[in-house]
């Protein structure tokens, strides 16, 4: 063994070994209590320190994943989903299994049914539009149509159909996150438990005002009537402010009450045809 | 785990520049050219296999709370092993990479995959891991190098491709590494959604 | 030189058409439409119902708190209904309907046209009696009045400003009142500084009004401690935080009312409204209306009953031009368009706009090009650009620093933004939503 | 009613200002230049200016409708703008194919990639012009000889770089040969870009913009200002190895610089009291070039660097508040 | 799940964090490292020797008329205050053929130069091949072939001296044309090269009278 | 002067990011805010002079002195490491606010290469101490200075409407290259 072999091992290890000892000894006197999940979490990342996640450090990330009350914008590229899934498991943030729930657009309100009334020219979103003023139509609930939930949706599951003007869901893209719950200024959206075969029997509006006003302002508005909620065998219709409601984890799509809405405010969906009066199915295939 | 995924996802999925946009310093230091690229992503290849395999070996032994210094005492040892053999065998390559032979060490994805990999794998894994993420590394700068030399100098790998009075010098400068590099991801962003 | 106020301003084309019209009585309308929330604050209660006969000044809504008003029939009649109707803002609201029949007006009510120069009433009893009346603010945020007569705790009003700017385009209902009833303003005013407690006031007018400045400064030989101060023409000049700028240099700080700078601005037609009110014992429920607008036949200025429909004042100026495209309720810059002629007059409507199908669509939206123009133009030293990305963008947070909240909403960055970037929707959307931040932090 | 009332928030009215027209009075006020630059070097400040313009609103044009998918705005004039001064900022002799790539690197990376007219962090037409510079250092500093010079020379070096030169090899001011007296150079007797070479056309254009108010003063005030006084002072201490401070600002493309490039409202601060302090950094950056660095002129790489500092100048100087703090 | 059983599993089979384990462990990593880079080193210090004097006598032969023997290499210094140059005679059939002299300039476009230049026996450059630069790619970097192309006579500084030929870039009044848009790697260039002739010929006087 | 000749050289001329390429990593990453800018500049700058100022001392009284030139990578590393991890202890216990405003950013500066990189090119340099460290608190500078313009640029982009595809990372690329480009113009200034 040559000299330098002989100096180089004294050399590294002597500075390991200081390295270790002053760092033992600095680490317990200075020693700071916190939460004890931090260094779990801590514990399960890389250690990279990259930044990579947006923190400053692996620790910084953890302190945040603790804090946090849902990791879903919390992400380390070095780990990975492993990691990830590990630090969540740690932290006891899985996601909680509910039913699936799919959005639903309360606004039957389409250019046929709804005479415009007024042609409203300013920004165009939904939000800024209902601060103005109630809409191009007479019914001061319905959908304004500026798309504010098509964008808020980050799963594309929201199209505004080119002819009603009205947005529609494509179930099968929706992840029920509710961001265009948040998003609608008139509150039309609704996350509804999911059927089978993704069928719906839903109040399609929410116009409060008195039959009349409702009526003249659309021709598909929940008119306050009562009829569907005397029907309902289940009591999953409940009547407020002159708008019926259907509770999705009451009904049972026995479809009874959209038989007897005078108005046709009741919609069924992903039915087969049925056998009498095929002309009141509406087409409400989402298009696309 | 299926190992050719484990292999692979270093390409693409998971390439360590493109996606996870670490190591960004070699990635843009060295990549005037293709040949360069080519050098720097082997030699980060080699230490990355060679410390996943070692770290996965020694992984039960390393207590806790030193396991960082450990892991870093374990690369920096073959990035040194890397840079010897490099001046003895290909002195003129390890002059062009320069400094950037050394920062090997601190690499994000080196640590990282040390860290995150091949601690908690088998040697087996841990290996194919370091070869499927370094040869991706590779790949990325191999790219960029001779996007920006065909761009810069008019060349690939030496070799002239149009002569050197059409070529546009800021590609084999530093904005143009930023700029090259921005495209490329835009562009593999771009490739992934679809 | 003439005083005007310090940051920005905007100039728009005056277009004073009806400025030498005189005021015209309405004819009586066959029904009204009274709503009963008219003014900031708390909607006042209805105490008619259905069948009721009412007369000319009765009360038929009473008001509910402390920032609320009452309000008065303005027609004698029956009332049909209690119900909803879409007022200017668009939405249904609350208000009484009345069947014209005839004109007869309660007791005590002094109609003649005589001055009555002579205050008989102490400081408190004029308030009193100008939360009786009804009175709030005709300049158009119809504050009610009686409110702003009673400084908070600690504060101490210095100076009443009267303000007579009328720095909208179009509008002249206040001009003309200025010409036609100055002796009527001037006792108002001198019950104003009276009710207030102070010795001083100031009439501001902007120098497009050289008859009324000089009119009312003949008539301020004859009223102690009442002056007019010519102003620079400069649209938001009338706005009160711009009016206390120019006419006694001092800023109003952010987030605090006038009162912190020892001043008080009222309108002129409130201070005509005030005279009515104490001298004549007439509550407030008729006011002019400036009806006006390039199509418009007969661009006029007439005295109309409150709950009068569009309709017809409309009818009065000569029909309905047909080409119209757009009926805004007030000035150009800050009326709100109407969506149906059934709208009634309130006590806050100064005027109604007939814009032509062409001037009624904006300009194309382009992407803003960093001018600065909606900047250098903001009275209140805002950067409108910034605001509406932030409003665009939702952050509400950094809008809420970036003093959004201080914004007057008087239109002058979307005027001018030369890329027609409507800056005033999205700010006005992020005031709503940092407003709704600032409430529930309170909380 | 027949129709329906059209319903929109206030205002109502809007004034008669358009982007557009903004935009078109920078190109009036460019036209002087422009006649000089061409009546200066003949058709090929023609052919120039052409092949810029024409790229720069073509590629805006495809980029915008193929790539980005969004509706072309080529009638807003930015483009025609960036067109003419990446033109007025290169040799004339310039081949066409270095025009192309210029007037890609200057729509495509520096405007464009930032989303278009106004998102963009750095001036266009500079961004494209410091590209060519970096890229083709020789094309870009060979000038072309003017109708003023004898017929037998095939280049000209412009005023800075034989000041340069003299810096560089240590020859005094007073014996640089080939130097334009003061007044030629102000009228345009003088060697450089097409845009750059008549100081007080130039002049003409920036007081015809200020007039319409498409300009505000600070800008280049503050810009000629403190290459004045910077240039001012070194010349005080040495003027045998220092330029005039006077000669300094007519020459190169300070003026050109100052007047039209410094001013893009897109790239500038928007506060008068930023506009300053980013017109005194641009002004002290040219100068430090100039007088140290490696290149003959630095304006356009000064307006670069100041680009880069207006997100923190609007961010920290802020317009005068109504009411105070 | 699983990926949590895993993550225990290791958990387990570590070792504790006591403080004679964590310094023994990072001694004895440390240790085997050290001793894993020292043998590695010893391998490859030969190499390495080896690859440096190949490409300095690699460059040698490149810039001398043939030879079959270098003479002791000798530091000479180009005067006060000045790093100096290394020098190496070359010698065929015992007789002096030139010599290589490694010199240097630090006003490159980025610094420092450093070039192997070859003067033969009547004093004319016979040769020169840059060592080490940092100049720009493309421009000041094109000084390898620039200056050693036949056909471009103006550009060509072999078989001149500085004796006959102005060993200056034209635009300062030189013989020697500048690299496009680099005359200042140009002029670098050039006083490297002066600067090695000028110690030649510094020492060629006192040199010959010493042998 | 010299002096003067290693500031504009390190802070301008060889920007440490735009020109080296050295410590893209936080430059990207940390760039979002010009607060964190602002904290980790801070950081940096402690760093990397005291890193300087002991990898100096390693370099020249153990390594060369014991003919271990070739241990500089793995020495320089270690005692970083050790030296952040120790800092950052300490400071967490001493200065709660201090260690807001800077010792977060610490253990992200283990693994930058700027730090490891300036220390390796001051013994490149062969400066001695004093130069070094002013070498290395002008390199601080330059990448604060960098980082702090850039993460202005990220927040007004954050406002704007970058195409989608260019959002983010690209986008910071391309503005970092001509960025870059201006500071190109620095060049030959010492
Ligand atoms: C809660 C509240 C209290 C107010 N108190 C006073 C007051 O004490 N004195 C006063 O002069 N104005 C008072 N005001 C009225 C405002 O100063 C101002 O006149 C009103 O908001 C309309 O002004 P504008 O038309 O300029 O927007 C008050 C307003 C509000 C909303
Ligand atoms: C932008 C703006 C412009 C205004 N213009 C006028 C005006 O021209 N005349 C006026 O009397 N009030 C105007 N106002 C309302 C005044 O701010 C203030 O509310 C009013 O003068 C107070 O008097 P009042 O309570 O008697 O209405 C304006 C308000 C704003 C925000
Ligand atoms: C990116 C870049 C790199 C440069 N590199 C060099 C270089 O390596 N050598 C050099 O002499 N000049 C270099 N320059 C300087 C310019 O080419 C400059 O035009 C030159 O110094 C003066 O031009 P001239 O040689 O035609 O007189 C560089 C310029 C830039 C923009
Ligand atoms: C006063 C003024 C100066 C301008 N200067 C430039 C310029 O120097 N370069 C450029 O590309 N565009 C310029 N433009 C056009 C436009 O603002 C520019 O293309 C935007 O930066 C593109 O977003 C200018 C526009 C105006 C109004
Ligand atoms: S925003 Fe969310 S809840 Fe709404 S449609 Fe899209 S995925 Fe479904
Ligand atoms: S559902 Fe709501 S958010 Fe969607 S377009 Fe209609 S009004 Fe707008
Ligand atoms: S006026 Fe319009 S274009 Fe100008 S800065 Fe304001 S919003 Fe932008
Ligand atoms: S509307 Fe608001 S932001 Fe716009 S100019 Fe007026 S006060 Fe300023
Ligand atoms: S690779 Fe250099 S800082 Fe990450």
């Amino acid at each position: 063994m040559s000299i330098t072999v002989v100096y180089t091992i004294v050399t590294l290890a002597v500075i390991g070994a200081a390295a270790a000892v002053i760092l033992y000894f600095v680490a317990q006197k200075f020693k700071v209590i916190e939460d004890p999940r931090i260094d779990d979490v801590d514990e399960a990342l890389p250690g990279a320190n990259c930044g990579g996640c947006g923190f400053a450090g692996c620790r910084a990330f953890a302190e945040a994943c603790v804090k946090a009350s849902e990791l879903g914008d919390l992400n380390c590229p070095v780990g990975g989903n492993e990691t990830m899934s590990n630090v969540a498991s740690i932290l006891g943030l899985e996601a909680v299994k509910k039913d699936p729930r799919v959005a639903y657009i309360r606004c039957n309100g389409t250019c046929d049914h709804r005479p415009k009334t007024s042609s409203f020219d300013g920004a165009t979103t939904c939000a800024i539009a209902s601060s103005v003023y109630s809409g191009e139509s007479g019914c001061q609930f319905g959908c304004l149509g500026y798309g504010d939930c098509f964008d808020a949706c980050d799963f594309d599951a929201i199209v505004m159909h080119p002819e009603t003007g009205i947005p529609e869901i494509i179930d099968d893209k929706c992840v029920a996150c509710g961001a265009c719950v948040d998003a609608c200024p008139k509150d039309l959206i609704e996350l509804r438990k999911k059927m089978p075969k993704n069928r719906k029997v839903v109040v399609s509006c929410r116009n409060q005002d008195k039959g009349g006003v409702a009526r003249k302002a659309c021709s598909v508005a929940c008119i306050g009537c009562s009829k569907c909620f005397k029907e309902c065998p289940f009591d999953a219709i409940t009547m407020e402010n002159n708008l019926a409601y259907i509770d999705s984890d009451k009904c049972k799509l026995c479809r009874k009450c959209v038989a007897v809405c005078p108005t046709g405010a009741i919609i069924e969906e992903n039915f087969p045809p049925r056998k009498v009066k095929p002309e009141e199915k509406k087409e409400t295939e989402p298009v696309n | 785990m299926n190992q050719w995924k484990n292999f692979s996802k270093g390409f693409l999925k998971e390439n360590p520049v493109f996606v996870l946009l670490l190591g960004m310093c070699p990635t843009l230091g060295v990549t005037s050219s293709a040949i360069n690229g080519l050098g720097m992503g082997l030699a980060t290849t080699f230490v990355l296999l060679m410390s996943n395999i070692v770290v996965s070996l020694v992984k039960s032994a390393i207590p806790e709370k030193v396991r960082i210094p450990a892991f870093i005492v374990i690369i920096a040892t073959f990035v040194t092993i890397v840079q010897l053999t490099m001046q003895a065998f290909v002195p003129a390559l390890y002059k062009s990479l320069g400094l950037f032979i050394p920062l090997i060490v601190v690499n994000c994805i080196v640590l990282g995959r040390a860290e995150a990999f091949a601690s908690k794998n088998n040697v087996g894994s841990s290996a194919i891991d370091g070869l499927g993420i370094g040869l991706g590394f590779t790949f990325a700068l191999v790219l960029l190098g001779g996007i920006r030399e065909i761009l810069g100098s008019g060349k690939i790998f030496n070799i002239t491709i149009y002569p050197e009075n059409y070529v546009t010098l800021v590609f084999v400068l530093a904005p143009g590494a930023f700029i090259v590099l921005g495209y490329l991801i835009a562009l593999i962003n771009r490739m992934k959604k679809n | 030189m003439l005083k005007t106020f310090k940051i920005g301003g905007v100039h728009p084309p005056e277009n004073k058409l009806s400025k030498d019209k005189k005021i015209e009585v309405l004819p009586l309308p066959k029904t009204v439409f009274i709503p009963v929330a008219q003014h900031i604050g708390a909607p006042a209660t209805p105490v008619v119902k259905k069948g009721d006969e009412v007369k000319v000044g009765q009360v038929i809504a009473q008001s509910s708190s402390f920032v609320s008003t009452n309000i008065h029939s303005s027609v004698s009649g029956k009332v049909t209904k209690v119900d909803f109707s879409a007022d200017s803002s668009g939405y249904p609201k609350q208000g009484i309907f009345i069947t014209v029949e005839g004109d007869e007006w309660v007791e005590g009510i002094d109609r003649s046209e005589d001055l009555v120069k002579e205050i008989s009433v102490d400081g408190p009893e004029i308030v009193k009696k100008i939360q009786e009346a009804g009175i709030v603010g005709l300049g158009g945020a119809t504050f009610p009045t009686h409110v702003k007569l009673v400084p908070p705790k600690g504060m101490k009003a210095e100076v009443l400003l009267i303000n007579g700017v009328e720095c909208e385009p179009y509008l002249t209902s206040d001009h003309r009142l200025m010409l036609e009833k100055a002796d009527e303003i001037m006792v108002g005013i001198q019950l104003l500084m009276k009710a207030m407690g102070v010795d001083k006031a100031v009439i501001g007018i902007e120098n497009n009004k050289p008859d009324a400045i000089k009119l009312l400064n003949e008539k301020c030989a004859d009223y102690n401690g009442v002056s007019v101060q010519a102003l620079k023409v400069q649209y938001p000049q009338g706005g009160e935080k711009q009016l206390i700028n120019a006419v006694t240099g001092k800023e109003v700080p952010s987030g605090a009312l006038p009162i912190a700078v020892g001043a008080v601005v009222s309108n002129v037609g409130t201070a005509f409204a005030v005279y009515e009110a104490i001298q004549k014992n007439k509550p407030l429920f008729e006011r002019v209306v400036t009806v006006t607008g390039k199509g418009v036949e007969k661009p006029s200025n007439f005295m109309v009953r409150v709950g009068t429909a569009t309709s017809e004042l409309i009818e009065a100026a000569g029909g309905l031009p047909e080409n119209t495209g757009k009926i805004i309720s007030g000035g150009p810059m800050m009326g709100r368009a109407i969506a149906s002629l059934d709208v009634p007059v309130t006590k806050g409507t100064s005027g109604l706009l007939l814009m032509q199908e062409e001037e009624s669509k904006r300009e194309e939206i382009q992407a803003c090009i960093r001018c600065s123009r909606c900047t250098s133009v903001c009275p209140m030293g805002l950067e409108p650009y910034l605001l509406m990305t932030l409003g665009e963008k939702q952050i509400f947070e950094r809008a809420e620093n970036e003093r959004i909240m201080d914004c007057i909403e008087c239109g002058s960055c979307s005027y001018t933004c030369p890329s027609s970037r409507p800056l005033l929707d999205y700010i006005r959307f992020g005031k709503g939503k940092v407003g709704a931040m600032i409430r529930s932090r309170k909380k | 009613m027949s129709k329906l009332l059209t319903v929109s928030p206030s205002p109502h009215v809007h004034s008669s200002e358009s982007t557009q027209k903004i935009m078109l009075r920078v190109v009036y006020a460019m036209i002087p230049a422009m006649i000089w630059g061409i009546y200066m070097f003949g058709l090929d400040a023609v052919r120039v200016g052409l092949i810029s313009v024409l790229s720069c609103l073509a590629i805006e044009f495809l980029i915008q409708k193929y790539v980005m998918k969004v509706k072309p705005s080529l009638t807003d004039g930015s483009a025609l703008i960036t067109g003419v001064l990446l033109a007025f900022n290169v040799p004339v002799s310039l081949p066409w194919w270095i025009i192309i790539i210029g007037a890609i690197a200057a729509m495509g990376v520096g405007k464009l990639s930032f989303g278009g007219l106004g998102s963009n962090v750095f001036n266009p037409a500079l961004v494209g012009r410091v590209f060519l510079l970096i890229s083709f250092p020789v094309q870009m500093t060979s000038w072309p000889v003017t109708r003023m010079m004898d017929v037998d020379a095939v280049s000209a070096a412009t005023p800075l770089a034989i000041i340069k030169e003299g810096i560089k090899n240590g020859i005094p001011v007073s014996q640089l040969q080939g130097l334009p007296n003061l007044s030629d150079m102000a009228i345009g007797f003088n060697h450089g870009s097409m845009g750059e070479i008549s100081a007080l056309l130039l002049v003409l254009g920036g007081l015809y913009m200020l007039w319409k108010k498409v300009i505000t003063w600070q800008t280049p005030v503050s810009i000629l200002l403190t290459v004045l006084v910077v240039s001012g002072i070194f010349w005080m201490i040495n003027p045998e190895m220092y330029v005039n401070p006077v000669y300094h600002i007519f020459t190169g493309g300070l003026m050109l610089g100052a007047i039209f490039m410094a001013t893009d409202m897109v790239t500038s601060p928007m506060t008068g009291k930023g506009q300053l302090i980013y017109g005194f950094g641009i002004g002290l950056i040219t100068i430090s070039i100039r007088m140290f660095g490696a290149y003959p002129e630095g304006i356009s790489f000064a307006i670069l660097i100041m680009n880069a500092f207006v997100p923190l100048i609007n961010m920290y100087v802020k317009p005068k508040r109504f009411g105070g703090q | 799940m699983l990926n949590l059983n895993v993550l225990e599993d290791s958990k387990m089979a570590k070792r504790e964090s006591s403080f004679t384990n964590m310094v023994v462990t990072l001694v004895l990593v440390t240790g085997i490292a050290a001793a894993a880079l020292g043998f590695v080193y010893d391998f490859t210090k030969g190499p390495i020797e080896v690859a440096k004097l190949k490409a300095q006598t690699e460059a040698i032969k490149t810039v001398l008329p043939e030879f079959d023997e270098l003479g002791e290499s000798m530091v000479l210094s180009p005067g006060e205050g000045q790093d100096s140059l290394e020098f190496f005679p070359a010698y065929k059939n015992g007789e002096l053929v030139g010599t290589a002299i490694k010199t240097y300039t630090k006003s490159g476009f980025s610094g420092f130069i450093s070039i192997m230049a070859g003067i033969d026996k009547d004093g004319n450059f016979s040769g020169y091949s840059v060592l080490e630069h940092a100049e720009t790619p493309g421009l000041g970097s094109k000084m390898d072939v620039w200056f050693s192309n036949p056909e471009k006579p103006n550009q060509y500084v072999i078989g001149k001296n500085p004796e006959t030929t102005k060993f200056s870039v034209s635009k300062d009044g030189g013989d020697i044309d500048a690299i496009t848009a680099s005359t200042i790697s140009s002029r670098a260039f050039l006083d490297a090269l002066n600067r090695a002739y000028s110690t030649y010929k510094d020492n060629k006087t006192t040199g010959d009278s010493g042998q | 002067m010299n002096y003067l000749v290693i500031v504009i050289g390190a802070i301008l001329v060889n920007n440490i990011v735009l020109m080296q390429f050295l410590g893209i990593c936080p430059f990207l990453g940390v760039s979002k805010k010009v607060s964190t800018g602002i904290g980790m500049t801070g950081a940096v700058a402690f760093v990397m002079i005291l890193a300087t100022i002991v990898t100096y001392l390693i370099q020249n009284y153990v390594l060369e002195k014991f003919g271990l030139g070739f241990l500089q990578t793995i020495a320089f590393i270690l005692v970083i490491a050790s030296l952040v991890q120790m800092v950052e202890i300490i400071l967490k216990k001493v200065s709660p606010p201090l260690y807001q405003a800077l010792g977060i950013f610490l253990p992200l500066i283990t693994t930058n290469c700027a730090i490891l990189g300036v220390a390796i090119l001051t013994v490149q340099n062969e400066f001695n101490l004093l130069e070094g460290v002013i070498f290395s608190t002008s390199h601080a500078i330059g990448f604060g200075l960098a980082l702090i313009i850039f993460a202005g640029i990220r927040e007004h982009l954050d406002l704007q409407d970058v195409p989608k595809g260019l959002k983010g990372t690209p986008i910071a690329l391309i503005t970092a290259g001509i960025l870059a480009m201006a500071f190109m113009g620095f060049s030959g200034l010492v």
